[in-house]
């Protein structure tokens, strides 16, 4: 089972380490949603500081829906997908695999620059390593709850366009909590318990999210 | 688990047809008498609110429909646990069907509310936690309805948008205590609309009559739209041949 | 009868909020009904070649 | 041979299968025994559904109605391993050839005594080892997914059209690799367009899709 874990695990890694061009998409993506914010709102760094938390979430948010689509899709339509609903190892231990895959993949370099992007956006020096604890705290959530969606979606036409309408509506609690916390650390508020929510929220969606997945993706079987 | 006997039997698509076109013109006789009775009630018989006059009066379209949205996402989350649990074909096939109702009273809410707002709040849209929670629960019907349609095959699509539908009933009451503690945190500018007290026997019973009426309207309309939706499944069958036939003769 | 249809100044948003739904439920109600018209009018005469088999 | 074989219990077993694609009847009550060391070739008309009841028995599908059960391993208590080889390979185009086996080698386990290299060997593929997969014709890339089905300890292969864009010699290896699983107790279901495309050696059932009721 652990063997079956790793060898995808490892296939994965391996796949995105030989396109690594690939690697930073996600991330001139979420560069590009602030630029494009600054642009719009203009230079003023009071009201960009203001809001840099929350366009930095955003901008993660639709970097992440970018790179869903490739999480399933390519394993669907050169047929790794069956050879893993075949395989003797239970499908929520291969799910977890790839998912985590993706997060090492896209997630993480998206947390790791993202206080950078906000930084740009004159992101109050408070709020820098709240910003940090929540993204790290709440992507596993918004991986797997997007791994659900994708899924679903995988067998369907234009999945990448139905993956938005899926996936945002769900992670509306998920961007509130977030954003809550980083504001209470603005506010000079304790930001221990809105983080401990968060935190659950992440061990939830990993205990939860590899059964809930594997099911979705042997229902839109045909 | 098992199901009875009789719930397997209703389960069977001409059984249903047959069941559901007896029982569909009741439904909807009630629920217009009813519909009639408590608008009589509330637009005529209620006594004006003592702080938004006459403009308080779109609550009997606003807020039963509201609960609608609610207990009709409920009704449909029932209906695809159904068919994932028991893999029950027409349960798959009524989830598909209380979708669109479902949305249209989300939509009825969310336009009423706006309308509403204006003269209450000054402004067309405000990002009240009520507001923002059924704006969000209208994109999940949106995507339960879209995500049935893209799938080529029928079966796939229909248990696919069962399983977006469960997983939307986890999240409408996180997304509404979501919302609302946001709010709190941004200290919006929502008006309380009506506090328990204000609100006045008079103006009381005619929503509940309404509101029983937009339930029994729902469960007619559910089984309008899921009867056509037998038809064109098992358009070749003998029992919808035999009834087309019927129609043409009779 | 002209005060109560003025609904004490409100009336364009009260009518305007009843018309709106009643168009919502409008659609409802005739969705299915004309879904149903159309499939009346493609029916087809032997859709499939193991109808004989269906189960009913 | 066949005498031992059908002492054995089956491998896999269906009953009363049912599956239609929007209620336009595919097939129905169709019960299914394979024994070890038999193959099962279905054949049929286009969209007539071998790939669909292979799809069904590998769990690639849910059925209808009807049940589907495989022969449990004793020594793990699990119903026993399946290897499926569709009409995607299921290869990366972005690995080499041998990673690819590893991978896949990884999640079905590997049977005992066989290496990569000498599957792909056997498959006349040596030498390929380290070649990027992307860089390989389709007969070729079927034969890396052959490899695999080699490198695989189950005793029950689910083939999808395997003779399909081979050569002779390619339809001749399929024919040489499905008579030897057979001879070590294996099991083969395996669609073909046309019967007497599947000449391997061994006990077989035939499954005309198109004469089902």
């Amino acid at each position: 089972m652990m063997r079956a874990f790793f060898a995808l695990l490892g296939r994965d890694l391996k796949l995105a380490m030989r396109r690594r061009f690939d690697l930073l998409q996600p991330l001139y993506f979420a560069l590009l949603v602030c630029l494009l914010t600054t642009l719009a709102i203009g230079p003023e760094p009071a009201l960009l500081g203001r809001l840099a938390a929350a366009v930095t979430w955003i901008a993660v948010l639709l970097a992440l829906l970018l790179a869903l689509d490739g999480l399933f899709r390519p394993d669907a339509e050169d047929g790794s997908l069956e050879l893993m609903l075949t395989a003797p190892a239970p499908l929520p231990v291969l799910v977890f695999a790839k998912v985590l895959a993706f997060w090492l993949v896209v997630m993480l370099p998206l947390i790791v620059c993202a206080p950078l992007f906000a930084s740009m956006l004159h992101l109050p020096g408070t709020q820098w390593l709240p910003l940090l604890l929540t993204l790290l705290l709440a992507t596993p959530c918004l991986a797997w709850l997007g791994a659900i969606c994708a899924a679903l979606t995988v067998q369907a036409r234009r999945g990448g366009a139905l993956l938005a309408l899926l996936l945002l509506p769900l992670t509306v609690p998920v961007l509130i909590a977030a954003i809550g916390t980083v504001d209470a650390a603005l506010q000079g508020l304790p930001m221990r318990s809105p983080l401990l929510l968060l935190g659950a929220g992440a061990i939830a969606a990993c205990s939860i999210g590899p059964f809930a997945c594997a099911v979705a993706l042997r229902l839109g079987l045909r | 688990m098992k199901l009875p006997l009789w719930f397997h039997r209703l389960g069977s698509p001409p059984t249903f047809y047959r069941f559901a076109g007896r029982l569909m013109p009741w439904l909807y006789v009630l629920a217009a008498g009813l519909t009639l009775w408590g608008l009589y009630g509330g637009l005529v018989l209620a006594p004006p609110d003592y702080q938004q006059s006459d403009a308080f009066r779109i609550i009997y379209v606003h807020v039963p429909a509201a609960w609608m949205s609610m207990a009709g996402y409920g009704l449909m989350a029932v209906c695809a646990f159904i068919a994932l649990v028991w893999r029950m074909k027409l349960a798959e096939t009524m989830v598909l069907t209380a979708a669109p109702i479902g949305a249209a009273f989300t939509l009825m809410t969310l336009v009423t509310g706006s309308i509403w707002g204006r003269p209450m709040w000054g402004t067309w849209w405000d990002w009240d936690p009520r507001l923002t929670s059924e704006l969000v629960l209208f994109f999940l019907y949106l995507g339960v309805i879209a995500l049935a349609q893209a799938f080529e095959d029928r079966r796939a699509g229909a248990r696919a948008a069962c399983f977006l539908a469960l997983v939307g009933i986890v999240n409408v009451p996180i997304v509404h205590f979501a919302v609302k503690w946001w709010n709190s945190l941004h200290q919006g500018s929502t008006i309380r609309v009506f506090s328990e007290s204000t609100i006045h026997s008079s103006m009381k019973w005619p929503l509940l009559v309404l509101a029983i009426a937009a339930y029994l309207y729902f469960i007619a309309s559910w089984m309008a739209r899921t009867r056509v939706a037998l038809l064109e499944q098992h358009a070749g069958t003998d029992w919808v041949q035999a009834l087309t036939q019927g129609d043409r003769h009779g | 009868m002209a005060e109560w249809f003025a609904m004490g100044g409100y009336g364009g948003y009260v009518w305007g909020a009843y018309l709106a739904s009643f168009i919502v439920l409008a659609w409802d109600i005739v969705a299915p009904w004309r879904k149903r018209r159309e499939l009346r009018r493609r029916r087809p005469a032997r859709p499939s070649r193991r109808s004989e088999h269906t189960p009913t | 041979m066949a005498g031992l074989n059908s002492e054995l219990p089956p491998l896999l077993v269906t009953r009363g299968l049912a599956f239609g694609y929007d209620e336009h009847g595919m097939f129905r009550d169709l019960d299914l025994c394979l024994r070890p060391g038999t193959g099962l070739v279905l054949c049929g008309s286009n969209g007539s559904g071998k790939s669909t009841l292979l799809r069904l028995l590998a769990g690639l599908l849910l059925p209808d109605s009807g049940s589907i059960e495989r022969a449990i391993e004793h020594t793990t208590g699990e119903p026993v391993a399946l290897a499926w080889h569709g009409h995607h390979l299921g290869l990366k185009t972005g690995l080499s050839v041998i990673e690819n086996l590893r991978w896949s080698g990884g999640m079905h386990e590997r049977r005992r005594r066989m290496t990569p290299a000498s599957a792909l060997e056997t498959v006349g593929l040596d030498g390929f080892e380290h070649v990027p997969t992307r860089e390989l014709s389709a007969g070729q890339r079927k034969r890396v997914a052959l490899a695999r089905l080699l490198l695989s300890p189950a005793p029950l292969w689910l083939l999808d059209e395997p003779y399909a864009n081979l050569d002779p010699r390619g339809a001749q290896l399929v024919d040489r690799l499905i008579g030897h699983h057979l001879r070590n107790g294996g099991s083969v279901v395996l669609s073909v367009h046309r019967p007497d495309q599947a000449a391997f050696e061994g006990p077989r059932q035939l499954l005309d899709l198109d004469a089902l009721p």
